[in-house]
């Protein structure tokens, strides 16, 4: 709880500093904040007594205390990697201010009670975001991914709603217990539209996690949106919209999993296959980021689906190896964008030679996206796929095994690249001391998390 | 009587909404959107939520539908220049909302819907009740909404503003 | 403890060699690999003096809410591929002296990290730790190819990478399924829980992991008809590239069917063995016609490993003694001769640019030590008695022989096929008048003859006196067919 | 009041699911952004309707709560989107949809 | 005592490294001398050995080197056995080895490979005494291929020439095609005894009944290694192509001792033979028509050594005859009295060609009695010996197989016969041709004519003696001695006999046929002589016409042509069509093609990604439509 407070008031600060001219000041009162924050949940941890505050609304357990944090912390490694944006950036303290409250947003879903919080923590997630997306106000790539975004997003939050309604209609309530207790008082007896509510709330969440078929959004919005926000879109949407998913459906729904199993088995076929086999023909390293970040939300989809004692511990994990992973293929992105002015996967030409930190951690980041040991990413699909086959997903398992083979192909397009490819031009690259630091820690976290995942693991089993 | 007043509501209501759908002119929808608003307020009338009609009304069909008729008009709309679909396109677009329709009644099964209503406190509706609701169990969210507005705000700010980035 | 040590030492030795000077990075990874050598004669030593070496190994816990030790032990199994590694790390590194690679300091860190991973696939006891080194083992491989690789060095090696990884990634499955079968709820990824719980499972789960596993390994080594990465792949690696895979990873597949397959799922063999064992023959026949017709020589040897390791699979795949025995002394014979040979070849494309055989000729008359070290080497490989090939090739035939007469006969074609086109290939290159590409080829240089005396030493040695290969994997094969045998042939 | 005693509740949704889905087929139909902004509000004013109706059913007041977070979601959600629009406008002179797809494949 | 017997195969061993390594920097007459004495050290030992095992009570010593493959039951130790057949093997190989590498100095002396060559015979040396030597099956198949080796190496000691090398080649996989068949015949072996030491295969086998399948089997796979190694019907067609080597060459490896290491096996495994009538009559039948086979193409050859080798290939099929038909003794009688005199033949051609400077063909010769003589009388008495003129050698041991074939199969012993009719009339017509009439050469030749040097008429003289008096120790019973090598070699057939009923040839059968046998000798010999030396006909020129059936005998029944297009040429093709079709165009694409479908897949797929924001809407609406239906 403390830790929404101090994220939502550094965003409150953020809008005033502005006004109250400290702008200079922001980046490191942002990132202690988010320490403090990190701090809040850790010490919040150590005590457990989780009551549930405003009537159920929000309950920071050990699953919402555990994203929280690493929201945090993705988020501090977001700032850390941002901080050149953001400076380029007239309007600096809304940047930070809509990025805070998107933040915020995302805690909200971690921690939620209650359908109203769900419904309005992703409001708060994702408008601001509508907003960054279309923050370069002349670039009508910016445009378009911000008003493609919006509008689809906006739809599908009608579906989210309309299932919502039906929900509420069979069960009374909003509340994720109140719901959960009336279904298990009521088996069998739950009206037909209940299901279909269930449905179509899968439907708007699945738009979120940008699963297919409702991924469209992604691609275009992750290419059209600055370099920055895609960053953001892809790590910390992704990790909030799957810990407010998981979270509904495990609270909610799970004693009629029957009911909705296959279809999240469907999407995750779809999403793994089609993520990848997508990603494998696109020259834009951002765009293949999209089509890999909808295959990750196949995988994690698999989590879902075999909700067990493993799977929030399998989604905290495998989030966060992959948002880890994907912040610092941005950092790198970001370096080549500078450069090259595009995000061409040919701008990674010969980067081993120009600055070989770079061209180690991005490959480091590939092979935790891939999935191969001894990287975060491969142990979290290890345990992803330990979950499903605990589930009895075998065949979902082997699809995915084949999916993520794909995978390694366009991931190791980047990797051959950098390597491999000769450079146009061959200067060294240098990279600020920031940026060392970033790509050194975060490359560090992507093997730590692979060496070391047990205490990870354990935080939610 | 009431009956006849829900129908006579849910008619206005769907074929206003139909026109917002189909007409050519953008001003002609709006207009049709603030009918089929009324149409729904009275609906909440009829369902005892007199304070919700209220705000309905001034939300949607003051706040919301002014902003709307007050960007089409700044954009300078008219029949003329408003662009339609080809003809497949709108063909398409018919079926796949028709199938939406039926699919959705038939997911539904709303024939086996058969909720009495509960007991009904007059007053439900009214702002007091509601109120008591809204800022006891639901004072969070309402706390928590102020951010979403703080968020749209900004972001409106930052959008709105006269081009001066350096992009 | 001897066990950990073997595995870190190469690492801590890789990143010293990535850390220092570039320019004797060659120098310290020879000492690296020596003193890596000399440590495996030791744990040689500990495990011929004691019987049970359980001690030698250990159980750190890694994962332990998931079941995952950092479990490594020793048994005469594979010692004998850890040794076999050991052995030949050093030969590698010292035949790539005359080379200078580009960024040497990154090149040698490679390989030792390489060595560290094989120790690691050879020594692993613990399903998930062994599927660790398993990929970690590809990791540098890749990077070798992929940096100091020939033509067309990009798509090849990508294929091959991603071509073994679908291997793996399915036998991460079987692991899985198997782990999952474990007693829970702490299941364990345990070697011996994994055993028994591939032995619990009905016929149709054991044919499911049957081919998960299997698919790895047929990749790894390659069998047919899972090769087709392996020409490519061997002709565009560097030579020192082509040596660990040949020499030492391709053993991974033949050990991992031996250690973390045919034990396990004995219904699964019995059900698909024969098929197995068809695939195995198949290839080796396919291979050795194939490489009759080839032009290239590293393709020639590559097809000849095909071959080799198709002989190889089906004695382990016959599973009894003799046919595992066989196969072990083989795995070792194979690399210490694929070895020699691709160095041999590597010499000649360095001295005449050319890998072709038609292009060559009459270099037994410039160059007549190098001629007489490679029908050494060449007789190895075509397993004339009294080399290494012949005690591992015997062996392998007798075990075939027992679970099939025409199997057998049938595998035993390769003795002539060999024949074929070994003495085709020699004679092509060595014998008949020089031409002017080879008539001023150099006879073997001091630093060649370091690299192919010990070889060759080897190669006679073993085949006179195979008794400590024997004798080592003797008791681990007798103890391993013991454990799994009344399952199999109930 | 007793009224709502003569309408069945099925009938509440089916006018919802209607109007929802009149909603859908005019975002489908219509290329005028704005337009089909406004369906979208049609589609959440669907949504409102079927959660008063089923609070009056129950009888729970949470339903009419909700709405009022529908609605004050749906006013940010506006104001954001016009506010997009106008940027495209200024940039591109046209709402239309059809123009705004140049990021593909 | 039992400590001399590894000193057997080691001083070759030893020279072999000492020539091998070193040769380049020693000079030619430590070579020789070194090379020589080897082989002459271990015939000295061959002989204290022979002295031991013929007083030994059990006429066997076994000596144990040590473990050399032990995999769970199977337990193969490097050790020796001396018995008398080896032991009279023993003495075969080191005597008539020591006398070719005597000659060798001489006939290689100007060659710049003289180390090599000697290195090589050492090897080869060393390798038949280990074939000889071994205690079981798998050291006799080390032997096997290292004698294989060498005789590649040496085949295609000149290995400048593509011929020589391509003889080489297809000597080895000839070769090598039979060790697959011994090889299995050894793991079958195994297999049934669950041993392959002689001493205990042999000691179960005396207890197992007769036609035994598996033994047939045995017996048959290992008879397929016999035919490669003893160039039977049909992998035969290497051993005249094995000419190509040196001479001393043909005369050791490919004439006394290599190629009749068959016969050794076979006699060696008597008792297995035995037991399968059936394998015997398959090696009585391929042995008479290779001898057959062979004899008729030497009717016709114009080159003194392919003349030379068909003989070998032809007498080698008499041993297997004999063996066939139970004679075990006779077999190896004929290998001891077929090693002298083949050798002596060998070497009298290596001092013609050496005289000629390297001419082969007869057609060029003639007349050279006067220039060589003592050549000339070596050669003639080979020449009587291999066609059973009393008392050379070779007429006790040929009598001796025709009459136990005479006993055994009638129809069998008129093929023999003619095959050793034939074998007089070519022998002669190759010493007519070669050594009666006029010089056909060129002047240059004629000028250079002499005798070889006394290194090489020594043995050629010895070797005479030897072919003379070898068959002394066989006289036949008829004369009412006793057979010395019968009663010397009968602990090794023991078995066998005790298994067979004895076959008793009537004395007068038997004289009447060694006077057949004589009679028609000599008719051969009269009428080579009648039609070479009378007429003075000669062999026609290459590119001469001559009559369709001649034509076919002078191209050896075109059986090299037969193979080439029965086997080798299909075998190129199917390995070319495994490579182009199944390999490149089938397995390749089939993994390419996944690659490329994939691919395809998302050229394909990324084409949904319009862009366009009404499809995706679109799609989204109908797969909530979907879901819903389904659901």
């Amino acid at each position: 709880m403390i830790t929404l407070f101090i994220i939502s008031l550094l965003g409150v600060i953020a809008m005033l500093a502005e006004i109250l001219k400290f702008k200079k000041l922001l980046a490191p009162l942002t990132l202690l904040g988010l320490i403090a924050a990190m701090g809040a949940g850790v010490s919040e941890w150590n005590n457990p007594v989780f009551i549930p505050v405003f009537n159920n609304m929000l309950l920071f357990n050990h699953y919402a205390l555990a994203f929280s944090i690493s929201l945090c912390l993705v988020t501090f490694l977001w700032f850390l990697m941002a901080q050149d944006y953001l400076k380029t950036e007239t309007a600096i303290t809304d940047h930070y201010a809509l990025i805070l409250f998107s933040l915020a947003g995302g805690i909200v879903l971690t921690a939620f009670g209650n359908m109203v919080m769900l419904f309005l923590g992703i409001e708060i997630l994702s408008i601001p975001l509508y907003i960054l997306a279309g923050s370069r106000k002349t670039d009508l790539a910016s445009n378009e991914a911000s008003f493609k975004y919006f509008l689809l997003g906006a739809f599908a939050i009608g579906f989210l709603l309309f299932g919502i309604a039906l929900i509420y209609g069979a069960t009374g309530s909003f509340e994720l217990n109140t719901i959960n207790q009336y279904i298990l008082q009521h088996p069998g007896e739950m009206p037909a539209f209940f299901y279909a509510g269930i449905l179509l709330i899968i439907a708007g969440l699945a738009f979120k996690v940008s699963a297919a078929p409702f991924h469209f959004w992604t691609p275009d919005v992750y290419q059209g949106a600055p370099t920055m926000i895609t960053a953001f879109m892809s790590t910390i949407v992704k990790i909030a919209a799957f810990a407010g998913f998981f979270r509904l459906f495990s609270t909610c729904f799970v004693s009629v999993a029957d009911s909705w199993n296959q279809l999240i088995g469907i999407l995750a076929i779809i999403s793994m296959l089609l993520g990848n086999i997508t990603a494998i023909r696109q020259d834009s390293f951002k765009r293949m980021l999209a089509y890999s970040s909808i295959s990750h939300a196949g995988y994690l989809l698999l989590a879902i689906l075999a909700i067990n004692n493993h799977s929030a511990g399998a989604i905290f994990l495998y989030t966060l190896a992959y948002a880890v992973a994907s912040i610092t293929a941005f950092a790198v992105l970001k370096k080549v964008y500078a450069l090259k002015n595009n995000d061409l996967i040919e701008s990674f030409n010969g980067l081993a030679k120009r600055n070989p930190l770079l061209a180690l951690s991005i490959t480091i980041a590939m092979l935790s996206l891939a999935g191969i040991p001894p990287t975060g990413g491969f142990f979290a699909k290890y345990v992803i796929f330990n979950t499903a086959l605990t589930g009895g997903h075998l065949w979902l398992v082997i699809i995915a095994v084949i999916a993520s083979l794909i995978g390694v192909y366009y991931y190791f397009k980047a990797i051959i690249a950098s390597w491999f490819k000769p450079a146009t031009d061959e200067n060294l690259i240098e990279l600020s001391l920031q940026d060392k630091l970033l790509l050194i820690i975060t490359t560090l976290l992507t093997l730590a998390i692979g060496l070391f995942p047990e205490f990870i693991l354990n935080l939610l089993s | 009587m009431t009956l006849y007043l829900f129908y006579f509501l849910s008619f206005l209501a769907i074929i206003s909404a139909l026109m917002v759908v189909v007409s050519k002119n953008p001003v002609n929808s709006v207009l049709f959107l603030i009918i089929t608003f009324f149409a729904i307020a009275g609906h909440y009338v009829l369902l005892n939520a007199q304070f919700l009609a209220a705000v309905h009304i001034i939300v949607y069909a003051g706040a919301i539908m002014v902003l709307f008729l007050y960007v089409i008009m700044m954009m300078n709309f008219s029949k003329e220049s408003e662009p339609s679909k080809t003809k497949l396109s709108q063909i398409v677009a018919t079926v796949a909302g028709g199938i939406f329709l039926i699919t959705l009644i038939g997911a539904l099964h709303f024939y086996d819907v058969d909720m009495s209503p509960g007991h009904s406190d007059p007053g439900a509706g009214l702002v007091g009740a509601l109120g008591k609701v809204l800022f006891s169990k639901f004072l969070l969210p309402f706390e928590i909404s102020s951010l979403l507005f703080l968020a749209a705000m900004t972001g409106v700010v930052l959008l709105g503003k006269k081009n001066n980035d350096n992009s | 403890m001897i066990a950990i040590l073997l595995v870190l030492f190469p690492f801590f030795a890789s990143l010293l060699v990535l850390a220092g000077n570039a320019v004797s990075a060659k120098k310290a990874a020879l000492f690296f690999s020596v003193l890596e050598l000399l440590l495996t004669f030791y744990a040689y030593y500990l495990v011929r003096i004691q019987p049970d070496a359980t001690a030698l190994g250990c159980t750190i816990p890694w994962i332990a809410s998931l079941g995952i030790n950092f479990k490594l032990q020793l048994d005469g199994i594979n010692l004998l591929l850890v040794v076999l590694t050991n052995v030949l790390l050093p030969i590698i590194v010292l035949s790539s002296f005359t080379k200078s690679y580009k960024n040497a300091g990154v090149f040698y860190s490679l390989v030792l990290f390489m060595q560290m991973a094989l120790v690691g696939v050879f020594l692993a006891m613990d399903g998930f730790l062994f599927y660790i080194f398993w990929e970690l083992a590809l990791i540098p491989i890749y990077f070798i190819c992929l940096l100091w690789g020939g033509e067309d060095r990009a798509r090849i090696t990508f294929k091959f990478f991603i071509y073994t990884l679908s291997g793996s990634l399915f036998m991460l499955l079987g692991l899985i399924f198997l782990y999952q079968h474990t007693p829970g709820p702490l299941h364990s990824f345990d070697i011996n829980a994994l055993y028994k719980a591939g032995q619990g499972l009905d016929v149709k789960a054991q044919s499911f992991i049957f081919w998960c596993m299997f698919l790895a390994f047929a990749i790894k080594m390659p069998l047919f008809p899972f090769h087709t990465w392996q020409p490519d792949t061997y002709t565009t690696a560097p030579t020192q590239g082509t040596m660990l895979l040949s020499g030492i990873m391709l053993k991974m597949g033949t050990y991992g069917l031996l250690r973390w397959l045919m034990p396990m799922v004995p219904l699964g063999i019995a059900e698909w063995g024969p098929m197995a064992i068809a695939l195995a023959v198949i290839g080796i026949i396919y291979a050795s016609c194939i490489a009759v017709v080839q032009k290239d020589y590293k393709r020639l040897i590559a097809y000849s490993s095909i071959a080799h390791v198709g002989l190889i699979a089906a004695g382990i795949l016959a599973f009894n003694t003799q046919g595992l025995q066989g196969a072990l002394v083989q795995m070792f014979s194979h690399g210490v001769n694929v070895i020699g040979l691709f160095f041999i070849v590597d010499i000649i494309s360095t001295r005449t640019n050319t890998r072709e055989i038609a292009k060559l000729g009459g270099i037994r008359n410039v160059a007549p030590q190098f001629a007489a070290f490679f029908l050494i080497v060449l007789l190895g490989s075509i397993a004339l008695p009294l080399t290494n090939g012949f005690i591992g090739e015997f062996l392998l035939l007798n075990g075939i022989f027992q679970y099939s007469a025409w199997i057998a006969g049938i595998a035993g074609l390769s003795v002539i096929l060999g024949a074929i086109y070994m003495l085709r290939s020699y004679q092509n290159s060595m014998l008949g008048e020089p031409n002017g590409l080879t008539s001023t080829f150099r006879d073997l240089t001091v630093n060649e003859k370091a690299v192919l005396i010990p070889l060759v030493v080897l190669i006679i040695g073993l085949g006179i006196y195979p008794k400590p290969l024997l004798d080592l994997t003797g008791p681990a094969i007798q103890h391993l067919i013991n454990s799994s045998l009344p399952i199999i042939k109930p | 009041m007793q009224t709502i005693h003569n309408i069945p509740m099925n009938m509440y949704l089916l006018l919802s699911t209607v109007l929802f889905s009149i909603g859908v087929f005019g975002v489908l139909l219509r290329r005028n952004a704005i337009i089909i902004f406004m369906c979208v509000e049609l589609m959440l004013n669907a949504v409102n309707l079927l959660f008063v109706a089923f609070s009056a059913y129950l009888g729970d007041t949470q339903g009419q709560v909700f709405v009022f977070f529908i609605m004050a979601v749906a006013a940010a959600e506006v104001a954001v989107g016009l506010a997009i629009l106008t940027m495209i406008h200024r940039n591109t002179g046209s709402v239309d949809i059809e123009t705004l797809n140049k990021l593909k494949h | 005592m039992n400590q001399l017997i590894p000193l057997i195969p080691l001083f070759p061993l030893i020279g072999f490294l000492i020539v091998g390594l070193f040769g380049k920097k020693i000079s030619k007459n430590s070579i020789s001398i070194l090379a020589s004495g080897s082989i002459l050290a271990s015939f000295l030992v061959s002989v204290a050995v022979f002295v031991q095992v013929q007083n030994s009570a059990s006429h066997a010593i076994t000596v144990n080197l040590f473990d050399w493959i032990s995999s769970g039951k199977l337990h193969v130790s490097f050790s020796f056995l001396a018995d008398p057949l080896s032991a009279l093997f023993l003495l075969i190989i080191t005597g008539v080895g020591f006398l070719i590498h005597v000659y060798s100095v001489g006939y290689m002396k100007e060659d710049e490979g003289f180390h090599r060559f000697f290195a090589y015979l050492n090897l080869f040396v060393f390798f038949m005494l280990l074939l000889v030597l071994g205690s079981n099956y798998l050291i006799l198949f080390v032997g096997w291929e290292g004698v294989g080796l060498c005789s590649y190496l040496l085949i295609g000691f000149w290995f400048k020439n593509t011929a020589f090398n391509n003889a080489a080649k297809k000597a080895f996989i000839m070769n090598r095609i039979g060790d697959l068949g011994f090889l299995l015949g050894i793991l079958l072996i195994y297999l049934t005894f669950g041993s392959i030491n002689y001493i205990e295969v042999f000691g179960q086998a005396k207890f197992f009944s007769s036609e035994q399948p598996v033994i047939t089997a045995i017996t048959l796979l290992l008879f397929i290694g016999a035919m490669g190694k003893s160039a039977q019907l049909p992998l035969y067609t290497w051993l005249p192509d094995a000419m190509a080597g040196p001479t001393p060459v043909s005369a050791l490896i490919h004439a006394a001792t290599m190629v009749t290491a068959g016969v050794y096996m076979i006699a060696r495994s008597n008792i297995l033979y035995t037991l399968s009538p059936f394998s015997m009559q398959v090696v009585a039948i391929v042995g008479v028509l290779t001898s057959l086979f062979a004899a008729s193409i030497g009717l016709f050859q114009n080159d003194i050594k392919k003349v030379l080798a068909y003989s070998t290939v032809s007498q080698l099929g008499l041993m297997f005859l004999a063996l066939g038909v139970g004679a075990y003794t006779t077999g190896v009688f004929h290998v001891m009295t077929h090693a002298f005199f083949k050798a002596l033949l060998f070497l009298g051609a290596g001092s013609v060609i050496h005289a000629m400077g390297g001419e082969q063909d007869i057609r060029k010769m003639g007349g050279l009695k006067k220039y060589l003589p003592l050549t000339y009388l070596t050669f003639l008495a080979g020449t009587l010996a291999i066609s059973g003129i009393f008392p050379f050698a070779g007429f006790f041991s040929k009598d001796e197989i025709l009459a136990h074939t005479f006993e055994h199969n009638k129809f069998l012993w008129f093929l023999a016969s003619i095959a050793s009719a034939m074998t007089a009339f070519y022998m002669f017509r190759l010493l007519y041709l070669t050594f009666f009439s006029g010089f056909r050469g060129t002047k240059e030749q004629e000028h250079h004519l002499h005798e070889s040097p006394k290194s090489m008429t020594i043995p050629l003289i010895l070797l005479a003696i030897l072919s003379l008096v070898g068959g002394f120790v066989g006289i036949p019973e008829v004369f009412h001695v006793s057979h010395w090598l019968n009663g010397f070699l009968a602990p090794v057939f023991a078995d066998s006999e005790m298994k067979t009923m004895p076959e008793y040839t009537h004395h007068g059968t038997e004289i009447t046929l060694i006077l057949f046998a004589l009679s028609v000798a000599i008719a051969m010999i009269y009428l080579a002589n009648n039609y070479y030396v009378r007429l003075g006909k000669r062999p026609p020129e290459e590119g001469a016409a001559i009559p369709p059936f001649q034509k076919v005998l002078y191209n050896k029944y075109y059986v090299d042509e037969l193979y080439t297009t029965v086997f080798m040429k299909p075998f190129n093709w199917v390995s070319d069509k495994f490579y182009r079709f199944i390999e490149l165009r089938f397995v390749n694409v089939i993994v390419n093609s996944v690659g490329e479908g994939v691919s395809w897949g998302s050229r394909t797929l990324r084409l949904l990604q319009t862009g366009s924001i009404e499809f995706y809407l679109l799609i989204m609406v109908l797969s909530i439509a979907l879901i819903l239906f389904v659901r």
